[in-house]
């Protein structure tokens, strides 16, 4: 076979080209030919099917997307924003703080164990690039059924996946989410988020300047996993038609990305890089045009240079494949020698495979011969752009009537008992340790919150006790009801949660999965979700510093429920000042912060007790959020409250029993006037915590409360060993640890 | 006078700079130790750190037991200088020889994070001497390959030579034989074990208690007044 | 009771870090001339009743549905000598 | 080149979980009949240049004192045919 060069392009204008199997749209191919002015080579064809699927270029999305770059709130923190591999907040103390969330859905469904474990991978190297220590890992999950027999083959493995690899990287993992539900069947989603810390000055941009630079290609060699894996895993509906259609998934290796964030730290301190950039989807492809395109344009690679693990690997499967565990730098001549040694050092290969030059062509050379020659940004910033039809779904106002207020409610004490039990047991109530307890939380020593808290938290400097903390919220079900409240409420209740832990929420990301972008339905709910978020984080004042889009998470025509899935970071001055959720001392008195509603669609009880969705979600009133924030915040400064825990779903009840069952203490409840019990116990209304309250601060708490016009309602106290609604029902600690605890072992545990 | 305490950092090592914050703490000089280098810059003691060296291929410790640096480990462990292995280290000092048994997977094969409370057996060690004999202290747990092994002969005869120095109390965590969470040699002067005391030295972080400090406090006691 | 062995070995096209791991180890203990190493699980299986064509089929099935993950994994099924 | 498979496992009595866990899943899977499960390791080793007794001493050795832990583990080495 002869080797399509650009030559030999140019004087085979005819020649068929395989541009649909390779997941390009008829005029997508035209405008390749137009912007060349010929027929792409094999490889060119290659690098734009990769850089112009969904994946990469964000095709259907982009237009929603940009939203969160318009309505942008007043916020000093920013300091890089979206569009690098991850954005970045000043945290104060001369410390910058990188994080993002990634899905790796389509893979941990056909791998689960290495399908999760290379999606810590990818998110870990992506901050990495940005200069920072990786510090913490966040992984919020969704599953089918709890009870399907697939999810005891999905959910292990994710798991195991998850913490074999994040673990051997020694990243604690600080939170995340677990949550069952018959829509996510197919489609398990798979996000994982990380967090890195640096000094201002050492943030590193992914950009190639300043010509005769070198470009080096450092850690794993080369191998033919994962190729094609971004446009047939991200783009097509995935639909398991046995082993042929099977795309290939890449094996992780945590132990080589190690050594590889060492390396690079390194490298980092000693000041040896002009740009860097990790490869993931799109491997090289990607790390070629994005680092050309954000600098100077011109840059000139020998392909044959590339470490390889089989040599039989051709131009066009070196560019696109996805192997683990690479990274590209560009590196000024003088400095390559030493970069070089401190690979060597921690046993990393690194090559050359090319420089930065003076034009604006990317150019990729084969045996000498020119392969690709092409403008960078036409390949990694100026990809198509649709604008998706969109429509409200037509069922969608006979799901909003079905609502949750006429279900039928316990009629006495003992029948509201039993729904207790019953919630704080289902699989989405119940205790995650069984899942948890896989992690790390330890390591790294500086761990101050991690599961079961609101927030994790992580201390950021040993002398000043500086920290950040972080808490990932989603609701797909509210989100199903209304997607633009819905994406509202996982900010809230990300933002609240991150408040709850005495941390000041600053800023976002996102993971947005959704179904196939070609139903108007879905593409509505992602118009919906993307506007309610941009306009939650403009009056929060929580920028969105960048995130990740998956679509396509269908089974045939069914698509997931809508699940934006919003990271909140918050910083903290003094991390002996955060606010645990545990009632640990017996006597305080318990405060219920926010006004209760009859707000039941969407909610667990609803799930739990009548397997009902329908209605609306609770309502949201960021004003309101932003105001309990700051009682949550400036009670924890000023030792007020000693433990704090949002509530969300499953109502009041399920966080006193997580509170309570966390500090082995029971509590003593009164209903509020104006209240009834089932209400009290149950309701979803955003805006609220329970706060347990010293009682030398009561007066003190109360009177900052009134003064701010937040509602605060006493509701009992901190005593014994069960948890008693007066007038209705006690039960023993013993028995809600029972049920809450036992429930994921037994569905999960062999 | 105080003294110098090496951590060793082999390639997938993760609780190196954890062990040199526990040292330091307690109030000795930490020194950073590099698996390529035979050198030990004239430390009095060493630990091996908690994490994943080599990815822990083939199996745990197996790969860094043969590296440059646990030579000198070893003949010196031989000759009597001071030896934690924590975790990782304990499972290089079990493939090295330098104490007996072998770590397994776990017998629920899952990854074990949690709080675990533990039974000082031996409080003579190099390594305990700041515990009381019986005293119940809770630290970290976390680790795929915590399940130790060895023949019965072997076991009865660390039993009866006070040589299991720490057990698991409150459930046993991995399968560990007769409850053994860290070992001893004769000698007492190389000890290992599963659990982190590094990770419980500092009252905010972790689970929030310090009982792990003694394991630091103890060493650079008997260094300082050798 | 006979015994059936299943070999399961990455895909030669995927990365097998431990293999790797375990030949970059080789020369540092002195074990040259070893090319490359891959390393694979093997399962022991002790059959109640005979291992005729319809057993084997089930191992084989069992093999591809559980014990393999054929996305990036082999495996071969051989009936043991009932030696030793 | 030839290669060489080293078998590594559990010596029998050491409790070998793993193979535990997949015997106990396979009724689940609707697999009857197997009655017990061992699962160790294999390890394909490449060899550069000739197989003879020499090589196959060194290789030998090389599990003995790396790819097996003898305390817990045993093994077997076996020279491949060169099929296929
Ligand atoms: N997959 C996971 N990984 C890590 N932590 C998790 C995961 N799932 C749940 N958690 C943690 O368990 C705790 C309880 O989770 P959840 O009830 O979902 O919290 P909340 O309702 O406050 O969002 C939190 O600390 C959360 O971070
Ligand atoms: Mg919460």
């Amino acid at each position: 076979m002869t080797l399509d060069t650009v030559l030999h392009a140019a004087e085979t204008p005819d020649v068929e080209q395989p541009w649909k199997e390779l997941g390009l749209k008829e005029d997508e191919y035209a405008r390749i030919r137009e912007i060349l002015g010929r027929r792409p080579t094999g490889a060119e064809l290659a690098m734009y099917s990769v850089m112009w699927s969904e994946h990469c270029s964000y095709k259907s999305s982009k237009v929603h997307l940009k939203q969160f770059g318009d309505k942008v709130p007043e916020n000093d923190a920013m300091l890089v924003g979206i569009g690098e591999n991850a954005g970045v907040v000043d945290v104060g103390q001369g410390y910058a703080v990188t994080f993002k969330v990634e899905s790796h859905n389509h893979p941990s469904y056909i791998e689960p164990y290495q399908g999760a474990a290379t999606g810590i991978g990818g998110i870990v190297r992506d901050i990495l690039a940005m200069g920072a220590r990786p510090v913490a890992v966040v992984d919020p999950l969704r599953f089918g059924a709890a009870d399907h027999p697939d999810t005891r083959r999905v959910l292990p493995g994710v798991v195991a996946g998850i913490g074999g690899y994040g673990n051997c990287l020694g990243l604690p993992n600080i939170g995340g989410e677990v949550v069952f539900d018959a829509c996510y069947q197919g489609n398990p989603l798979v996000n994982a988020g990380c967090i890195g810390v640096m000094k201002h000055e050492d943030i590193h941009l992914a950009q190639a300047s300043g010509p005769g630079n070198k470009v080096i290609l450092y850690g794993a060699r080369t191998g033919g996993d994962g190729i094609g894996g971004v446009s047939v895993l991200a783009s097509e509906t995935f639909e398991s038609t046995g082993p042929a259609k099977r795309p290939a998934v890449q094996v992780g290796d945590p132990f080589q990305e190690k050594l590889l964030i060492e390396c690079t730290l390194e490298i980092f301190k000693e000041k040896l890089v002009a740009g860097i950039q990790d490869l993931g989807g799109a491997g090289l492809s990607c790390a070629t045009s994005e680092l050309a395109s954000a600098g100077s344009g011109g840059m000139r690679v020998e392909l044959d240079t590339v470490p390889l693990r089989d040599s039989s690997l051709s131009p066009e499967e070196i560019l696109m494949s996805e192997s683990q565990e690479r990274m590209c730098a560009v590196v000024e001549p003088q400095h390559v020698d030493r970069f070089m040694e401190i690979c060597e050092k921690w046993d990393v290969i690194a090559t050359v495979i090319g420089e930065v030059t003076e034009g604006s062509q990317l150019e990729i050379f084969w045996h000498g011969e020119k392969i690709v020659d092409v403008p960078p940004r036409t390949v990694a910033h100026e990809g198509p752009v649709y604008n998706r039809p969109f429509a409200r779904p037509s069922w969608q106002d006979a799901l909003q009537a079905d609502d949750a207020g006429k279900l039928a409610r316990p009629q006495s004490g003992e029948e509201l008992k039993d729904q207790v039990l019953k919630l704080v047991a289902s699989p989405n109530q119940a205790s995650k340790a069984w899942i948890t307890d896989q992690y790390d939380r330890f390591v790294q020593g500086n761990t101050v919150l991690a599961m079961p808290e609101d927030a994790g938290m992580v201390r950021i400097d040993e002398e000043t006790n500086l920290g950040v903390a972080m808490a990932t919220d989603g609701n797909g079900r509210y989100a199903k009801l209304d997607p633009y409240t819905g994406a509202q409420l996982a900010l809230a209740e990300a933002y609240r949660n991150v408040a709850a832990s005495g941390a000041k929420p600053l800023a976002i990301s996102d993971c947005l999965n959704f179904g196939s972008p070609e139903d108007p339905d879905v593409m509505w709910q992602f118009a919906e979700a993307t506007r309610g978020l941009a306009d939650g984080c403009l009056q929060l004042g929580t920028p969105v510093t960048g995130g990740n889009v998956s679509l396509y998470n269908q089974t045939g025509e069914t698509a997931i429920h809508p699940t934006p899935v919003v990271a909140v970071l918050g910083v903290i001055d003094d991390v002996n000042r955060r606010t645990p959720i545990a009632f640990a001392e017996q006597g305080q008195l318990l405060y219920l912060l926010g006004d209760t509603r009859e707000e039941f669609g969407g909610s667990a009880w609803s799930e739990v007790i009548h397997g009902h969705l329908g209605g609306l979600p609770p309502r949201v009133d960021l004003d309101r959020e932003k105001l309990l924030g700051e009682i949550l915040i400036s009670g924890s400064r000023d030792g007020m409250i000693d433990a704090a825990h949002d509530l969300s779903d499953g109502g009041l009840i399920q966080a006193v029993t997580e509170s309570c069952l966390k500090g082995g203490n029971g509590a003593r409840l009164v209903v509020p006037d104006g209240l009834d019990a089932f209400t009290f116990l149950f309701s979803e209304s955003a805006g609220r915590a329970v706060v347990s309250v010293p009682r030398s601060e009561e007066l003190r708490f109360t009177d900052m409360c009134g003064a701010r016009g937040l509602p605060a309602t006493r509701i009992g106290v901190v005593d014994g060993e069960a948890i008693e609604v007066q007038g209705e029902f006690s039960l023993s600690l013993a028995e809600l640890r029972t049920a809450h605890e036992a429930t994921i072992p037994a569905l999960l545990a062999h | 006078m105080t003294a110098r305490i090496g951590v060793v950092t082999f390639p997938g090592t993760l609780d190196d700079r954890d062990s040199l914050r526990a040292v330091r703490i307690a109030g000795a000089e930490p020194v950073s130790l590099w698996h390529r280098d035979k050198d030990l810059k004239q430390v009095d003691a060493i630990v091996l750190a908690g994490g994943f060296s080599y990815g822990d291929y083939l199996r745990a410790g197996a790969i860094s037991r043969f590296s440059p640096v646990m030579e000198t480990v070893i003949e010196q462990a031989r000759a009597g200088m001071p030896v934690l292995g924590i975790c990782n280290g304990f499972q290089i000092l079990t493939e090295s020889h330098l104490l007996p048994g072998a770590m397994l997977r776990n017998n629920h094969l899952h990854f074990i994070c949690r709080e675990q409370k533990l039974r000082v057996e031996n409080a003579e060690t190099a390594w305990t001497a700041d515990y009381e004999a019986g005293q119940e202290i809770r630290v970290p747990l976390k680790n795929m390959d915590g399940r130790y092994v060895a023949d019965e002969r072997t076991l009865d005869e660390l039993e009866a030579e006070g040589r299991v120095a720490f057990r698991y109390l409150d459930g046993n965590p991995n399968g560990s034989l007769r409850d053994i969470a860290g070992i001893t040699n004769a000698a007492g002067n190389v000890v290992g074990l599963m659990p982190h005391p590094e990770h419980a030295v500092e009252p905010l972080i972790g689970t929030g208690r310090t009982d792990g400090l003694g394991f630091f406090t103890s060493i650079l006691k008997k260094l300082v007044n050798a | 009771m006979a015994r059936v062995v299943v070999d399961v070995m990455l895909k030669p096209e995927i990365l097998d870090p431990q293999g790797q791991a375990v030949q970059r180890a080789l020369p540092r203990l002195g074990f040259e001339g070893i090319g490359d190493v891959r390393q694979g699980k093997r399962f022991e299986l002790e059959v109640d009743g005979p291992v005729d064509e319809a057993a084997l089929a089930r191992i084989h099935e069992m093999a591809e549905t559980f014990l393999a993950n054929t996305v990036i994994e082999d495996f071969t099924v051989k009936v043991e000598e009932q030696s030793k």
